[in-house]
């Protein structure tokens, strides 16, 4: 294992204080928790938070700031936080107007803000929340969880964090984003795995010549294993599975981010973007806007994945471009 | 019966379990999760040695839930609610006893796994620890079960294919690996029948 | 080679091709030349154009945009572009008001930009540039054409647009340039090589445990092969090495930037800010500003690169703060 | 005497032998540079055969004038502009002649070191290709060249320190290989030597 930290057990410490120094003008910890808080209160205003396992950045804390999150938790690298410290983020983004958790599906981050928000609630805390669950490289589910949440997440943290920032309520939020999340639709491959610091070893393996389709952003195998195929194959492959969940009508708008998993070139985005236009076009769907880069990581995966949203309500696009004062949107 | 030296000593023991098969733990995770359940228990196993180490224990109730309020603060994932919910319910189970006899402990494990299930949802079968509660609870009420029982609810989770927890994303993958909680909890199970206490 | 390309001589067509259309609201491919330029025109002001090999992306077309770069040139992976094409880039950015070249320290760059000027001239539009050579890692330089140009030159982009913005002239911008060149300092290190698609093989080899220290942004070696050693250690060789050039007073103000060269987490780059953060505690330096992430990268190589930036002059750090529309400052 | 066919069959052999050595050229460039050199001259040799193949050359002027915008605007990095600046100096050497004869043949060579020089700014033992162009012409000016001669010029940058082009960033680590641009500078000398004509 070669990485540029000082001790496998300290980095989630050492990369908190690292982005707390470097961004001190946006954001801050709290205490010594597990929690990155912005600067700017919101008073009056409902909290947005959002955390899981570290590992992900710029997800969580690089969207903290006004217009997005109050709030994020660094679990363990790839590991839930603890409901402790997710309590300690809803305390720290409750302005009187209680919290809300956007929660990517998977069962231990599920668990552990549901325990959090139980805790707020003894306390008279209001707390609300969403499960995403965008991934729809498994096709239909067949297993009773249904699909993870991946990067389609940042899309709902961003609009629903606009609408909090307009004076949206714990439940006009809620409402919100039972919309949004049919909506998003992600799919991810990896070309080489990543790395727990505190494991030492890569979380699968794979041949010079395979990828891995389907993947999570934990490092987790995907669904099936293939050939290193052109872009443009890959893009396919995605977009078939994209459309078949979304059945993506001409002249319609969509919403595309290609996110890198955190060791891809942002050549390999443009080049692979590039391939994802051109099946666009070829059925006439329309992109209202796109972005690329690395949104949500698996540490230093290679790989990316590709999120359509469909715009089905007209505000969504002012929400996704409106301003904010974050590290990393 | 079970009283608070032999409970310690049952902590302790599985405690040492966990550390000892810490990487095996976390390698179970690595075809079928994220590789990390030997990471998540060993973190919150040491933690609650320390936490332990620091009080003056005086009851069964004040140890189990000691151990549930650190492994929650402290292991994260999936485990962490999971094992914290079933040491409540042992610390609830065991409230104002100054020992167990056999039905309680039977009251105990039950009461465990009911959290265990409400907690996470999951039913027999999913390929999760559930699968190793049930048969365990089950037997240990009709009767005696040894060591090698334990295993063998252990090893019964590899054909299975994961409905519920990070391996359902696997599908079919899945089948063919032992499930890790599986694992952790039959440590929790072997290293209570070496107390040899019914 | 594990890429997610179609074919290694199409990557930079494709990758202009995908930014362009993902971000047809900022910049578009002038015909089909190698220049990405602005949509906005920026009537009357001088032009600032910036380039060289690709590869190091979001440089330099992530710059184009209101307030900073007007045209941006994409040379062959790591290679010069060609001086045809640095032309069209002074056409494009050319709006009655002259054009500056931002040049980064090579060889190759230098003379191709050079050739673009005479031709340029010819044509009677008037061209000034700048040579950044920020790169200190060589110590008391012992070859004749001087440090390279690195990570510091995104601050040289930066600084220059907001002048040009407000209507410096072609010699006001040289004069800016020349004070600002000297408090530029920045080292790198590798941890792993980058592949140049139509080269197919990594640039340099490095053991299991071997990291390269102070290299450029093009593959190419750096001055020292070292053992990997703690981040905190990291900081320190490279903390030195930009002290003894800038040789940094207490209580004196900095902008610090880490930058990733392509593949590197940002968990192991917020672990490293936090240890620079330390060492510059420890001497009494404050930093008004911080940038963590990849500005300037070498495709997918693995390590990063510190810039310290010294504000000699009250309005830099206004002219960094100020906001852009780009794709990726 | 050099004249149209034989400066075409001597540019031909020249490019033929660049595309054959494209990867040991980029070899050589690897270890003191960006491994590039090869790729950057091939490419521009594909793009300039495919100018001359669309076009009907009738002066050995017409003949550089092409390469030398061919390879302007095709090859960037270092070599480009390098090369370009030497072609554009063959044409102008060349214009109006039928024929050149060996001393027109020194000037030529003569005139593409001085556009090398004031392009590049390199000197005698810089390890740049110089160190091949300012042997060579000085011996040929002489007397005549042998083949071994130009393979001694291209080793002699070995031991070289390079001052000036990307092998100057490595300081000491730049001495003990050979300099790319030499390599291919050599190829230049070696395909017109070949031609026998003086
Ligand atoms: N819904 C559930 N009910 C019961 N046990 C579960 C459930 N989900 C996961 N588990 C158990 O948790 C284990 C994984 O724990 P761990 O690796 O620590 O957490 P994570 O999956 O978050 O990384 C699985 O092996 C399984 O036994
Ligand atoms: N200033 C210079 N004068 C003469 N030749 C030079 C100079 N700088 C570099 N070169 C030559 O250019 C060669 C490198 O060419 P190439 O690899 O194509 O370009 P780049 O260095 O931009 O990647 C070197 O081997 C050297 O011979
Ligand atoms: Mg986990
Ligand atoms: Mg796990
Ligand atoms: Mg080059
Ligand atoms: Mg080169």
């Amino acid at each position: 294992m070669k990485k540029i930290i000082n001790a496998p057990k300290d980095v989630v410490e050492q990369m908190m204080n690292g982005m707390a120094h470097a961004h001190s003008n946006l954001v801050h910890r709290v205490g010594n928790s597990r929690v990155m808080a912005r600067n700017y209160k919101g008073a009056g205003k409902v909290g947005i938070i959002s955390g899981g396992g570290s590992g992900h950045e710029p997800t969580h804390a690089g969207f903290v700031g006004k217009g997005m999150l109050s709030a994020a938790i660094f679990g363990d690298v790839f590991t839930s936080p603890t409901p402790d410290q997710v309590y300690e983020a809803i305390k720290a983004a409750d302005q009187g107007a209680g919290v809300f958790m956007v929660i990517k599906n998977y069962t231990g981050d599920v668990l552990n803000f549901e325990m959090a928000k139980e805790m707020a609630e003894a306390d008279g805390i209001e707390v609300e929340y969403t499960i995403t669950k965008d991934d729809v490289s498994g096709g239909e589910s067949t297993y009773s969880d249904g699909r993870r949440g991946v990067a389609g997440t940042v899309f709902m943290h961003k609009i629903l964090g606009y609408h909090a920032e307009l004076g949206a309520s714990l439940s006009d939020l809620k409402d919100i984003a039972e919309k949004v999340n049919p909506n998003l639709a992600t799919m991810g491959l990896a070309l080489a795995p990543a790395t727990v610091p505190e494991q030492g070893k890569p979380g699968f393996q794979l041949g010079e010549n395979e990828i891995e389709l389907g993947i999570g952003i934990h490092g987790e195998p995907g669904y099936e294993k293939a050939s290193l195929m052109p872009s443009k194959d890959i893009a396919k492959v995605i977009f078939d599975k994209l459309n078949a969940y979304l059945k993506l009508q001409k002249d319609e708008k969509i919403v595309v981010m290609v996110n890198g998993m955190g060791s891809t070139p942002l050549m390999e985005q443009y080049v692979f973007i590039n391939d994802v236009f051109n099946l666009l076009n070829g059925v006439g769907v329309h992109v209202a806007h796109s972005y690329v880069g690395d949104y949500m990581t698996a540490i230093e995966m290679a790989g990316l994945s590709l999120t359509f949203f469909r715009l089905a309500n007209e505000t969504w696009l002012q929400a996704l471009q409106a301003p904010v004062e974050t590290i990393a949107w | 019966m079970l009283n608070l030296t032999s409970t310690q000593r049952w902590m302790e023991h599985f405690f040492e379990e966990i550390l000892t098969h810490k990487e095996h733990l976390s390698d179970l995770d690595n075809p079928i999760g994220d590789g990390d359940h030997g990471i998540n228990m060993a973190r919150g196993v040491e933690a609650t040695k320390e936490a332990l180490a620091t009080k003056d224990i005086t009851s069964i109730n004040e140890l189990f839930k000691t151990i549930a309020m650190t492994l929650l603060s402290k292991v994260g994932g999936a485990a962490g609610p999971l094992y914290g919910s079933v040491f409540l319910a042992f610390a609830k189970a065991s409230l104002d006893l100054e020992s167990l006899s056999k039905e309680q402990v039977i009251t105990l494990f039950e009461e465990g796994q009911t959290a265990l299930m409400s907690r996470g949802k999951a039913g027999v079968g999913e390929k999760t620890m559930v699968d190793v509660w049930v048969p365990f609870t089950a037997q240990f009420k009709k009767g005696a079960v040894r060591l090698e029982d334990v295993d063998g609810f252990v090893e019964a989770t590899k054909p299975l294919k994961a409905t519920k927890g990070r391996a359902a994303y696997l599908g079919e993958r899945s089948i063919g690996h032992v499930d890790p909680g599986s694992y952790s909890s039959g440590l929790l199970f072997k290293t209570f029948l070496t107390l040899e206490l019914f």
